[in-house]
């Protein structure tokens, strides 16, 4: 059964140097909050797994969280490019950031096989492309009825995934609505898991679209609403595209980053 | 080459806008497209609000028949769930939609084209030294593989049309005839290219991507100067119809309720 | 774009002889009423497919519509067997029938690669049972990771599905709600569909739970209220235990289940 | 063999009844519990309504915490769905739930049970000919291989205790030692198989099947007799603690509201 804790717990006692952290969250829900104590935590070595790494992971890796970035997507959508992770990648600016990128297709199935306890999963993909080469991950393996070619991809297990849903109940039962990305994978194929919260209920009652993670597949719950901001909760708060945008300035000198996250983040408490 | 500008010019419109309209009209009422956020997405819901109001979109976010009212500024925007007619999970769609060729049309962007229409949206450079990093693959392999068809849009140039690619990240025609085939792709690869100064489409035979209309005002030569290999140009190339009102005023009327932040 | 036709041109047009014809419903939802028109138009020799055929699988093979049954689970649940199923398995009445079983994750992997248009799926499954060896539709492949051995069934990619759901509205578009089994993969696994609907709305109004086809990935849509009588169609009318249980003395002999089907089946219109 | 009855003799209960009791009083308050229809379904809401409240029931028919205030008559009626925590596709089911080894016990019935635990519920006689055609495997393969421990319920006779099955169906401890991993099965196999007459649990080093509980009033020999091999016993087998008044009245309750039509 989920433990229903503080932010602040849930990391200190979840997320150890080194571990590979997923933390999910495809354009919505995404875990801003908990990855801002994962810095104030000061963690290191950590492998960060994401299809779509944007603003939360830009500051991760500005503050030298990470070793190594296992990703599809890396940009602030609709505005342009992540400068620290691009500083990492071009510069080794604050560390030399190790990566292994797929397509979504294929990191997507990464978490699926995870997720279903299998140590592959198969997809039509990669096919003609770079990353087979580059990327040492991808396999292939022949079907054994009809003999054809098919991409293999082997199953990521993080040791913590890290969402952020709109609500819980008080025995940790977590539901979250509208777009829910991979994150259900995330956490089923994660050793433990962290779900930060909009709202803790009495009891849920199921959304449209409503999807519902049993407490005893989830470790710890936390009541951190806004966590998601600058993405945004479907029936919260909207995307602040405002702060997208800003962020591209804020980002592109390792000065500006550096006191925004001393003023914004070191300076907060969780 | 003085159609680069973003300026009106004198023709009324801008050569983005040209672009955008010219790779609406390619979409046909009812076709389910997916769609990549920018370029793509612009000239998708332009079509929607003009001669395809029956368009299926698909966001890779989960979105299935999304009916945006304004420009999402990100494939995952509050706006497309709320419109969808369907919301489902990503492994979902990439599984159940994407991977076994339901969809009609692929549109995608990028970084760098080559001539067989191969896209590189990786890096500028070389891979383990970038110049520039760029955000990668996303959902455009498997767009490209598996779509019945492709829809590229990409402003014209030196910097775009090049060959190599720095990195090959999706497939258009690989490295020519049977390079699809040979890899086991289902879908049927790029069918044109959209770009600001017109349409280049693949030669039937080598594949090779061939210059077949050009936008009002641009010149072969012009078309030529921004392709950093040596053009193939079909013997009469068309002139696209210029805009009609109705189309600048839809495209106008959607790019201005864009939500800021947006910068293309 | 989904048609929205009377059941009688659905199956008149849709199913065809000799069609392998997947009909989805796990303990809700069951078509039972287009499985009837199937029977009235005199079909033959279907490959029959289904997870856990029941009552509507016996009256189809109780009247010689299938060569061939793909199942997991044959039985009349909390009741005890399948008669007709029994009598054409063991005595070859009507007609003899090949049967092709697999456990229910095997099939319903075999929807799920279908539906994923891969052409096999993996799982860790039949491990030590007598299907490997009775069933020649399991294989295995190796891990191109790790090494271990997976069972591997392959798709399946029926001619037609046929299952039945709470509501379309007047596009086409399908919802369904609360147990929905593998409809979905049989519907996006299969070249056809029909989906026979308790109601047709003006715009559907997503529930929770509710799972979504869109028109376009369905062929045609029936309105046969009560379609699913009598398996239930949760939102409209409940299980009617009594009749599952009647049917064990119904089926049990060949002339009164012949005479219960001239009288509630055949005589009676689309 | 005077136990075979369905009535409550002079105990004040049925064999069938304790064997309820017997199984439902295994399972823990909190553990994750992967249900059979039938008896299995019977036992472990007997265990939610006595001493395991916060036992979570999965059925195979996509339900997950699964509360029902009467027993199902199918692993899919609408009092499973409408109380459930959450309800997932079959797919989801079995690939996200049972195949991980997350769920803490599997609880199975069948028709035949050879000495190391394995199960038939395919057919009995030969598989081409079969004297009596059974439904199948189900789910059973599966989440006899998969889930953490397997908990077997089925009445003991000579037809039910049989070596070897007419067909394997699912698997116990296979072949004996050492088989469970060779198939690199993840769960532990069978911890216990609860009859009407009392309980086998497997010896640790043999893995057969050996008799460690009788119910009250039932021998040894009187289980001897219902087995169709050589039964192994404990040097001291237990005897089961009879039903207690609110155990009894509780089953009883649950039976009782059982849907019309259920013949077991």
């Amino acid at each position: 059964m989920a433990e229903i804790v503080s932010l602040r717990e849930a990391v200190a006692e979840l997320v150890g140097d080194g571990d590979t952290v997923a933390m999910e969250g495809f354009s919505h829900l995404i875990p801003h909050l908990a990855g801002h104590e994962v810095i104030r935590q000061e963690r290191r070595h950590l492998t960060l797994v994401r299809l779509t790494p944007d603003l939360i992971f830009d500051q991760l890796i500005g503050m030298g969280v990470a070793d190594k970035l296992v990703f599809s997507w890396g940009g602030n959508p609709g505005v342009g490019s992540l400068h620290r992770f691009r500083d990492a990648i071009e510069n080794g600016w604050p560390t030399s950031l190790e990566i292994e990128e797929h397509s979504h297709a294929g990191l997507t199935n990464r978490f699926v096989a995870g997720a279903s306890g299998l140590p592959f999963a198969i997809l039509r993909g990669y096919a003609g492309t770079g990353l087979v080469e580059r990327v040492g991950n991808i396999k292939s393996v022949q079907c054994p009825f009809t003999g054809e070619t098919l991409a293999a991809v082997p199953a990521i297990n993080p040791d913590v995934a890290i969402i952020h849903a709109q609500q819980a109940d008080v025995h940790g039962n977590v539901q979250m609505w509208g777009l829910t990305g991979v994150q259900k994978e995330a956490v089923l194929a994660s050793s433990r898991s962290i779900v930060t919260v909009e709202e803790i209920v009495q009891t849920i009652e199921l959304r449209p679209g409503g999807v519902v993670l049993p407490t005893w597949a989830v470790t710890a719950v936390a009541h951190v609403p806004g966590g998601a901001h600058p993405s945004y909760a479907s029936g919260f708060y909207e995307r602040d595209n405002a702060f997208y945008s800003e962020w591209e300035a804020i980002s592109r000198s390792r000065e500006s980053f550096l006191s925004w996250m001393e003023r914004n983040v070191l300076e907060v408490g969780a | 080459m003085t159609r680069t500008g973003s300026g009106t010019g004198n023709l009324g419109f801008t050569p983005s806008e040209m672009m955008s309209i010219a790779a609406a009209r390619e979409l046909r009422d009812g076709q389910v497209c997916f769609v990549g956020i920018g370029a793509p997405s612009t000239a998708a819901n332009l079509a929607r609000a003009t001669q395809a109001p029956g368009l299926v979109l698909i966001y890779e976010s989960g979105c299935i028949g999304a009916k945006p009212t304004t420009l999402p500024l990100s494939i995952g925007d509050g706006e497309l769930a709320d419109t969808a007619d369907a919301v489902v999970s990503v492994p979902e769609i990439f599984n159940y939609w994407l991977q076994p060729g339901r969809i009609d049309v692929g549109f995608l962007g990028a970084a760098q084209i080559d001539r067989f229409a191969n896209l590189n949206t990786t890096v500028i450079g070389p891979y383990d030294r970038p110049e520039v990093r760029l955000p990668g693959a996303g959902g455009a392999p498997e767009i490209a593989g598996s779509c019945k068809e492709v829809m590229i849009m990409i402003k014209q140039s030196r910097r775009t049309f090049v060959d190599p690619l720095d990195f090959r990240t999706s497939i258009g025609f690989g490295d020519g005839p049977g390079s699809r085939e040979r890899l086991g792709l289902r879908g049927s690869g790029p069918r044109m290219v959209i770009t600001d100064l017109g349409i280049l489409r693949p030669d039937p035979d080598s594949c090779e991507l061939t210059l077949t209309d050009l936008h009002p005002g641009v010149s072969v030569e012009a078309a030529r100067q921004a392709t950093g290999w040596e053009l193939a140009v079909a013997p009469e190339p068309r002139v696209t119809p210029a805009p009609t009102e109705a189309e600048l005023a839809h495209l106008r009327h959607l790019v201005s309720k864009r939500p800021q932040g947006s910068s293309k």
